[in-house]
């Protein structure tokens, strides 16, 4: 709805008028559509509505039908619906395996090829969740949305099943030979115009066996095509210090943080415990907490510099002035006239990173060229930083390769090369345009591929061999500090998948392998109780990167700012937030999981600046051409507020021609413009098409109208009236007409702390993940009937181009004094001793009156249905879900819930053990997940509970508490600490 | 037509004598030999019912999702349809029982369709609650049935108000009106020359004699029935309207609705019995029994109810700025100028435009241009409904929520669907029963000394 | 004006109208007893089984206890069914080449496990929990009824959800001390009102939370 | 075939009241009137009792809504007590809504119940059909009913009565 109507609103935006009505910051605004008046509203009305577009949100078919039918059996309203239904024993019953008990083990995901340690629960053998590793350093219990996935991935029928050969299934064993063959033939020929096409990977047991591969065939080429490498690092350690290192940021010592276009609460393999850390030393309680200041100059919007208390939106390529600004006026020199941001800004920014010393950090963008990368370096230096707040350890990615997609090209095109074997690489989706994969690839004499599905390598390849998902493999990885652990699988290959290593050491001669053993004999230091204990705990112990102390040359090595850009706009490129390079692009949670910023869902978009889209005259929606180095590509635009000007944001992932969801999403392939491994693209043009494209959006509003929804202040105004959140915030009515009702047992709540949230999304995925959430699909999207329980509301302050961005998460209140309750004709939802506000579903007739009366719009209603409950059709993926928890047919509301059936597992637990539940040890998905610990729950009558001691806190309110719904679900107040000296316009610090 | 000029026509012209009263209004029924056009509309109409079906049909197989809702406007045209007809309905039960107990002899003739079309509209009306549940086949539910699960409606929650004052309110007209047609029945039993016929005439009048022993007790109840169903009709549209009062949405949560509802229902129930009256006294040239005083004091009724539904209109936007809450104003502002704002101006300048060319006589004697803002009157009202139920919830608490609802094929098909069932049923109701009430007339012409 | 019904017809209308008002009356008295009569609940009817396992051989006769095959009962929500393994223990020695027992070998032998015929299920929305139930005091006997008695299971009791409240909102009448949970035909003692009044204490049950709706659905 | 009474046929409505009259001067007591439609005046004539439905009425409605009122209040206190929105299990304004519903329908049901019992209706034969004259096909005439039972019927006598007091027709019904 929104989309559309963004599309047509979009060229009737007066941006300048705009800007003068927010000239005088502060005032709150809604989309932009809003702003520029009602004029357009009527003009969007008269086309638009009432819009009578024909539905068919499912077709009836044969199974509707036959439901229907059920359905009027059920009429009768009989009692418990005892058809008989077979059930089946174990022949052998496992050990460890009690039926009805889930059970966990430790492993790893990777993550763009780093490690993050993952607890996966299990049902019956059956992994069905994904929680964080407490003990590794990556994940320190916390997931991303991305790894919530890694189960749905797991169960996707869309997955290859059966070796092709010739787009042809095959037998394993005709693979085998035809591989016997190439290794006879290398053998003879020591592996001349033979390559393997490596993805990103710091698995060591890989490493190893490429040397070995190395060894046996001298002339076997080794190739890595990591569409997402950031190899700038490395390169400035390489000319600053003689060898490629990889920096790992101390946030819990940093004290003034400063990004040079880092996204690092969002980006990286370091994020979630990055994003730990770094909210750690914010967490404000009592005005004399002190919290930490973070500036972000950043070319593209993202939840950092979202986080950040000073934010500076610049052109991609004019990142490296600022570097050498920060430079300059560090070591003492005549502020670089060059420097694209006001010296007065500049200026209070050196002197808190001087204030803070050793303690201060500047951090560039793993994007940034080399350049930014070693000013950053000598920034720290200088400041003392290095060693403290910066450690610079050995790449844990580090492998000898002879080069990239690039060189490979260059290799097949002269014939050098013959043969490929890709390994979990898809270049025919990922390369660069540069790089003509198809011709390339399409020249060979064999093709060899390895992935999971039977992407568009695999239908060019030769071969294609199933690979076996994370979850089914052996393997190990190494975290961004390099620790090591190890990948064990939780599940036998559903369809037969070989694992990496596995086909390794087939070209390696050796046929039969089982995939353990290959891991297992790489880590033979390891005795069998070590081994074992490195599974149990998920980390090999004490296998951290050690830090390596190092001295800046003066001269930054030699290393200059690149000629300064001509004028004219940039593109940024960024990888999609859940789909990465494109290879989850199947997953349906990380399709409908809106992006932090934008919210969009299904799709991407081309970010622009408001003042950019006003100069070029562009509307939300409306088609673009971009158009870099030979290449262009046409993708609808989407304005951002606080975007960079001059500057389009183009997104990876999307585009994708195989797998059937990824079918389904709309979106632009940026691969397509891409040059290289570029991550900027200066001297871009930007031509306009005539056609709009739809985009779906899960929030249409932008504003907070006034209202005092997310309550914020700076520190300074904290600690001047630590109660600020009750100032100018509508009085609270505590009488009622009728008593309270007593909870003299437990009662649950929930706090969430704003200054925490970072807006990851993470906690929206673990919902979806832990209770059996559907995806919609982009149609019922749009018409704004997705599913999520949790959502994230992101809202703008301020002036139009800077303007402060806050998210707020709203699970379900749980109020006291539920509105919903009282409207439901059937008692479907009612309120339990511990005060919960239960929904039951075999009760609800759907009259949808409870979500009408639901302030907060937590309620979701299917509307039709989205999950199939005949058991022989439903296919692979109904094998994720939580057995726990029911799934919901069409025609019911629900709503989060809590996530009681934890609760009551560990009621039940506690009640066996006849003790009481005790603090913390009821988790809620969303707060297990949660890399910032935002999300608080517990028993609010347990006085010492940390629920208790976090609403105690001044800041603490509750969402509409005007309207005396008495919640359960408070929130802490936002919290900044920006820098008194800059007057940020637009800073609203009166809550 | 002479009397067009009188100042007040009377309420009967001519002289009748019985035999011709019964007479004419028996044929009507009995001789059945209607006119081509009446046909021909009753299959249109019958079409709009093969539509009806097939809408409701889809609405099952596929889910509520079909229809134009979604989050955060979960109510839809499903609800509006609901409270329009039974809006409807209460003209009907206002004409005959109010107009009964007041004592107002321009009833008799126009009362019998008047409360049939009560009837069909509340059958209409009915439908809807049902058809807008996401599971339909348990609206059981809403009963306090004994069940193996222990369990009760929501007392407390207004959709079970709602269940008790429509069943009451069909239940108590449906009495009322086969009370009042026990002596026609009589007397088209008498008349009836076929054996079925009879059978059906006869058996349905319980064997009605007239005895002046049954007309006393009959009389007394006719007149209690009408004195129940009077606090009934108002509280009936009063529950209707707390389904909103009662939910604090923005929009929905105001204490004018009640009377505001119930005037709106006398409006668009006398529109109603405007379009079907005009186009019947025409068809079956009984202009003289329903005469232009009937269609004058309807119309007149109209502008009455249409003046304090206006009030509705002023002083809820009163009180949304008066509350000082922001979410009212916000959302009034929205009604005004939002996505759904030509649809609230449309509402106005029909329910409080077009209204006010009652207050001319000429126009309220003009048929067609009566005729023409009945119709009007009628689409007002229905887009009053559809106003109030979407724009609260798609501009409440939470800017990040706030979305509109666009219709479908459904939410259209099941609507007209529904209008041309409920003149197929009229059309039914005229063809075997008679529209007008003999013995009323009969008596009103006894006391109007026009007799022959 | 002839008559049109005849004299009788008085009689007919009095008959139909008091014959309708006697239809109502039967047809609510059948709505009300027909959803808890055994035909619709199938309680006491036994089903066909791959094996005719007899719970009355080996619990009766050879008083084999409930936990040797349902072995999660103490300790997870389902008590699980016996693993083809757990039956071979003895017929590996007893009975070792019995037809009936022919399925159980081929399933052994096949590793494809054998399909049981579900007799006591409860709709997907509902979650049982075996292990809280036997923890206080809650006997198999008294959901599962006297299965030492059933040559085929059947089940003992409707599991509506009716049938389920009548325990969850007075759980007393039907405790017993936790360790005799697992006997069959158990007598109780003379004093078993005081006892179950101090259970209630003891194993610190709060009938008042027991029938909060999670507590069965979530 | 016994003679269940003497009918008498009026054209008017006047003539059958005024005969009425007569007849009750007359010191007949066992009369009944027909009419198309109600006619006040007969009742004092007939001396036709006064009707104690109202009464039956009003305790229909009473009923109705005390009956509905107890099962709702012994499904929130007794069968089913749950918290719904923080509420008291008995929070009577809401309940007292549809006790008022209930009410109007008990007593409407007793009110159209009542008549039909009180009148003996339905009874589809009835002696009076019997009467050649008695129909109201053409509207319908007005008739003066002297049931055979009356202690001062005289067949004669009585029919000769009726004609003097106006009477188009007068015919014997058998019973």
């Amino acid at each position: 709805m929104s989309a559309i109507a963004d599309n047509r609103l979009g060229s009737a935006i007066d941006i300048e008028a705009l800007r003068k009505r927010l000239a005088h910051g502060g005032e709150m605004w809604r989309s932009l559509e809003e702003i520029v008046g009602a004029a357009e509203f009527r003009r969007f009305v008269e086309a638009e509505f009432p819009a009578i577009a024909e539905r068919l949100p499912a077709k009836p078919n044969r199974r509707t039908l036959l439901k229907l039918m059920g359905a009027s059996l059920s009429l009768a309203g009989l009692a418990a619906c005892s058809k008989a239904e077979s059930i089946v024993p174990y022949v052998r019953q496992p050990e460890i395996l009690i039926p009805g008990k889930p059970v966990y083990y430790a492993t790893t995901l990777s993550s763009d090829g780093f490690g993050i340690g993952a607890i996966i629960e299990s049902h019956e053998g059956r992994p069905t969740k994904v929680e964080g590793n407490p003990d590794h350093p990556a994940s320190r219990g916390a997931t991303d949305a991305v790894m919530q996935a890694a189960v749905l991935t797991l169960f996707d029928p869309d997955r290859s099943r059966t070796p092709l050969k010739d787009g042809q299934p095959a037998s394993h064993g005709d693979f085998l030979k035809d591989m016997a063959a190439l290794v006879s033939r290398w053998t003879a020929s020591q592996g001349q115009g033979g390559a393997l096409l490596l993805d990103a990977s710091t698995s060591s047991t890989l490493a190893a066996q490429i040397d070995a591969l190395r060894a046996r065939y001298p002339k076997l080429k080794i190739y890595r095509h990591d569409p997402l490498a950031m190899p700038a690092a490395g390169e400035a350690s390489r000319a600053l210090f003689g060898s490629a290192l990889t920096p790992v940021y101390r946030f819990d010592r940093a004290e003034t943080i400063v990004s040079l276009d880092a996204d690092f609460l969002g980006e990286g393999p370091g994020r979630l415990a990055y994003a730990r850390d770094f909210t750690a030393r914010r967490r404000v309680r009592s005005p004399n907490d002190r919290m930490s200041r973070l500036y972000a100059v950043e070319s593209t919007p993202t939840v950092t510099g979202a986080a950040a208390d000073h934010r500076l939106a610049i052109k991609p390529s004019e990142v490296e002035a600022v570097a050498a600004g920060l430079n300059a006026a560090l070591t003492g020199q005549a502020g670089a006239s060059g420097s694209p941001i006001d010296q007065a800004w500049m200026a209070a920014l050196v002197d808190d990173l001087r204030a803070a010393g050793r303690n201060a950090l500047v951090i560039a963008g793993a994007h940034q060229s080399a350049f930014v990368h070693a000013a950053a370096f000598a920034a720290n230096a200088k400041l003392g930083a290095l060693g403290n707040t910066v450690e610079l350890i050995e790449p844990p990615d580090a492998l000898s390769v002879d080069g990239d997609l690039g060189a490979l090209r260059e290799a097949i095109g002269d014939g050098a090369v013959d043969t490929v074997v890709a390994l979990g690489t898809n270049p025919l989706h990922t390369a660069p345009a540069s790089v003509d994969a198809h011709k390339t690839f399409s020249g060979l004499k064999l093709l060899v591929h390895h992935g999971l599905y039977r992407d568009e390598t695999a239908f060019l390849a030769h071969w294609h061999v199933p690979a076996a998902h994370e979850l089914e493999s052996w393997s190990d990885i190494r975290a961004y500090d390099g620790t090591p652990s190890l990948v064990q699988p939780l599940i036998k290959p559903l369809y037969d998948g070989k694992t990496l290593h596995e086909l390794l050491a087939v070209l390696g001669g050796q046929f039969e392998t089982d995939p353990l053993s290959l891991v297992r004999r790489h880590w033979a230091a390891l005795d069998d109780d070590a081994w074992k204990k490195a599974l149990r705990d998920g980390i090999v112990p004490n296998g951290a990167a050690r830090p390596v102390s190092v001295t800046v040359p003066p001269n930054l090595g030699g290393l200059r700012p690149a000629a300064n850009a001509a004028d004219g706009i940039e593109i940024r490129f960024v990888a999609d937030p859940w789909l990465r390079d494109g290879r989850f692009a199947n997953a349906s949670w990380l399709q409908e999981l809106p992006r932090p910023l934008t919210k969009i869902v299904w799709g991407n978009a081309a970010l622009i600046s408001p003042a950019t889209a006003e100069r070029l005259k562009i509307a939300n929606g409306k088609v673009i051409n971009v158009a870099s180095n030979g290449a262009d590509i046409d993708a609808p635009a989407w304005i951002v507020p606080g975007h960079p000007d001059e500057t389009v944001t183009l997104s990876f992932g999307f585009g994708r021609r195989a797998g059937s969801v990824a079918a389904l999403a709309e979106g632009y392939d940026a691969f397509r413009v891409r040059n290289g491994a570029e991550w900027f693209a200066t001297g871009t043009a930007i031509a306009h098409r005539e056609n709009s494209a739809r985009i779906i959006t899960t929030q249409d509003h932008h504003a907070m109208e006034g209202r005092a929804i997310v309550r914020h202040a700076s520190l300074d105004a904290f600690r001047q009236s630590p109660d600020f959140v009750r100032q100018d915030a509508p009085r609270t009515p505590t009488e009622s007409l009728y008593p309270d009702w007593p909870y003299d047992q437990e009662a649950w709540a929930m706090a969430i702390d704003l200054s925490a949230c970072i807006g990851c999304m993470a906690c929206v995925s673990a919902c979806q993940a832990e209770n059996n959430i559907a995806p919609v699909g982009p149609e019922e999207c749009e018409r704004g009937r997705e599913m999520h329980w949790l959502r994230v509301d992101r809202y703008y302050a301020g002036p139009l181009d800077a303007p402060d961005t806050f998210f707020q998460p709203v699970p379900c209140m749980h109020c006291e004094k539920a509105p919903c309750e009282v409207v439901c004709p059937v008692n479907a939802t009612v309120h339990t001793h511990d005060g919960l506000n239960a929904q039951v579903y075999n009760r609800c007739i759907g009259t949808r009156y409870c979500s009408q009366n639901c302030p907060y719009k937590v309620r979701r209603f299917n509307f039709v249905d989205h999950q199939s409950f005949d058991k022989d059709e439903a296919g692979p993926e109904q094998g994720v879900h939580n057995p726990n928890v029911s799934v919901r047919s069409r025609g019911v509301m629900e709503k989060c819930t809590y996530c009681v059936q934890r609760i009551s597992a560990k009621r039940i637990q506690a009640q066996i053990e006849n003790r009481d539940i005790a603090d913390g040890e009821v988790v809620t998905a969303c707060q297990q997940a949660c890399p910032t610990q935002a999300i608080t729950f517990g028993d609010r009558n347990k006085k010492d509970a940390k629920v208790v001691r976090e609403k105690s806190a001044p800041q603490n309110y509750a969402l509409l508490e005007e309207l005396n719904t008495r919640p359960r679900t408070t929130y802490l107040g936002k919290i900044s600490n920006p820098n008194g000296k800059l007057a940020k316009p637009g800073e609203a610090t009166d809550g | 037509m002479a009397e067009a000029s009188a100042n007040s026509p009377a309420v009967l012209h001519g002289r009748h004598d019985f035999p011709e009263i019964s007479g004419r209004i028996g044929s009507i029924v009995l001789n059945g030999r209607l006119p081509r056009h009446f046909w021909t509309a009753f299959f249109l109409c019958f079409l709009l019912v093969l539509l009806l079906l097939y809408s409701i049909t889809y609405l099952i197989a596929v889910g509520v999702g079909g229809l134009g809702i979604n989050m955060p406007v979960v109510w839809g045209t499903m609800i509006s349809n609901f409270v329009w007809w039974i809006g409807i309905g209460h003209a009907g039960t206002l004409i005959s029982a109010v107009l009964l107990l007041l004592r107002q002899p321009w009833r008799a003739s126009i009362n019998r369709f008047a409360e049939a079309m009560t009837l069909f509209a509340v059958a209409m009306a009915g439908l809807f609650p049902i058809l807008h549940l996401g599971r339909p086949w348990f609206f059981y539910w809403l009963l306090p049935l004994p069940n193996v699960h222990m369990h009760w409606p929501q007392w407390r929650s207004p959709l079970v108000w709602d269940f008790a004052a429509i069943a009451t309110y069909a239940t108590v007209s449906l009495l009322f009106w086969y009370m009042g047609l026990l002596p026609d029945l009589a007397v088209l039993r008498d008349r009836a020359r076929s054996r079925p016929a009879q059978l059906f005439y006869g058996i349905l009048a319980l064997g009605w004699r007239g005895s002046a022993f049954h007309w006393a007790r009959y009389q007394t109840v006719y007149f209690l029935l009408a004195a129940l169903a009077t606090p009934l009709v108002v509280s009936v549209h009063s529950i209707v309207s707390l389904d909103f009062t009662f939910a604090i949405t923005p929009g929905y949560h105001s204490t004018i609705f009640p009377p505001y509802f119930v005037a709106g229902a006398l409006l668009s129930g006398f529109a109603m019995v405007l379009t079907i009256a005009i186009p019947l006294r025409w068809a079956f040239s009984v202009k003289d029994l329903i005469t232009l005083r009937h269609m004058d004091n309807a119309a007149k009724l109209m502008i009455a109810a249409g003046m304090v539904v206006a009030y509705g209109y002023v002083s809820e936007a009163f009180f949304a700025w008066y509350s000082g809450a922001p979410y009212e104003r916000a959302m009034m502002v929205q009604r005004a100028v939002g996505p759904y704002a030509p649809l609230f101006w449309t509402m106005l300048s029909l329910n409080c435009g077009v209204l006010q060319l009652l207050w001319f006589r000429r126009i309220r004697r003009n048929m067609p241009l009566l005729f023409a803002i009945a119709v009007a009157i009628n689409v007002g009202m229905w887009i009053e409904r559809y106003i109030i139920v979407v724009t609260g919830p798609s501009r409440d608490y939470l800017p990040t929520s706030w979305g509109e609802q666009s219709l479908t094929w459904l939410d259209f098909g099941i609507l007209f669907g529904s209008i041309g069932t409920f003149f197929a049923l009229v059309f039914l109701f005229i063809r075997i029963l008679p529209a007008i009430t003999i013995f009323e007339v009969e008596e009103l012409a006894e006391e109007e000394g026009k007799l022959r | 004006m002839p008559q049109i019904f005849s004299k009788n017809a008085n009689g007919v209308a009095r008959f139909v109208i008091w014959g309708s008002c006697a239809v109502l009356l039967i047809a609510a008295a059948i709505g009300t007893i027909l959803p808890r009569s055994d035909l619709v609940t199938g309680v006491g009817e036994p089903l066909a089984q791959p094996v005719p396992f007899s719970h009355k051989h080996h619990v009766g006769q050879l008083g084999i206890d409930c936990r040797y095959c349902h072995n999660g009962v103490e300790t997870s929500s389902s008590a699980g069914l016996p693993a083809t393994e757990v039956c071979m223990t003895c017929h590996s020695q007893l009975f070792t080449n019995a037809d009936m027992l022919a399925p159980v070998r081929a399933s052994l032998a096949g590793g494809k496990p054998i399909e049981w015929q579900r007799v006591n299920s409860v709709p997907d929305f509902v979650f049982f929990n075996h292990a809280i139930h036997v923890n206080k005091g809650v006997a198999c006997e008294t959901c599962h009824g006297e299965v030492d008695d059933m040559p085929l299971t059947r089940r003992a009791h409707t599991l509506s959800m009716e049938w389920c409240l009548g325990c969850h909102r007075n759980p007393e009448p039907h405790l017993r001390p936790p360790q005799d949970v697992f006997l069959m035909h158990w007598q109780p003692p003379v004093d078993i009102d005081e006892i179950r009044r101090q259970l209630i204490g003891v194993l610190d049950i709060h009938p008042e939370t027991m029938t909060d709706c999670y507590v069965c659905h979530r | 075939m016994s003679l269940y009474g003497l009918m008498a046929v009026f054209a008017e409505p006047e003539a059958l009241i005024e005969a009425a009259r007569g007849m009750r001067e007359r010191g007949y007591r066992r009369m009944d009137a027909f009419s198309p439609f109600p006619m006040k005046e007969l009742d004092g004539i007939l001396e036709i009792p006064k009707t104690r439905l109202p009464w039956v009425v009003l305790a229909g409605g009473i009923a109705g809504a005390v009956l509905v009122y107890a099962l709702v209040w012994y499904s929130v206190e007794i069968d089913y007590p749950v918290n719904v929105g923080g509420r008291p299990l008995h929070s009577w304004p809401p309940f007292v809504v549809i006790a008022f519903e209930a009410g109007i329908l008990g007593a409407a049901f007793a009110g159209f119940l009542g008549v039909l019992a009180a009148n003996g209706l339905p009874r589809y034969h009835h002696p009076v059909f019997n009467a050649e004259s008695f129909s109201y096909a053409r509207g319908g005439k007005f008739y003066l009913l002297i049931e055979a039972t009356d202690p001062k019927y005289r067949k004669g006598v009585t029919r000769g009565q009726l004609t003097r007091l106006g009477a188009e027709l007068v015919e014997e019904i058998e019973a």
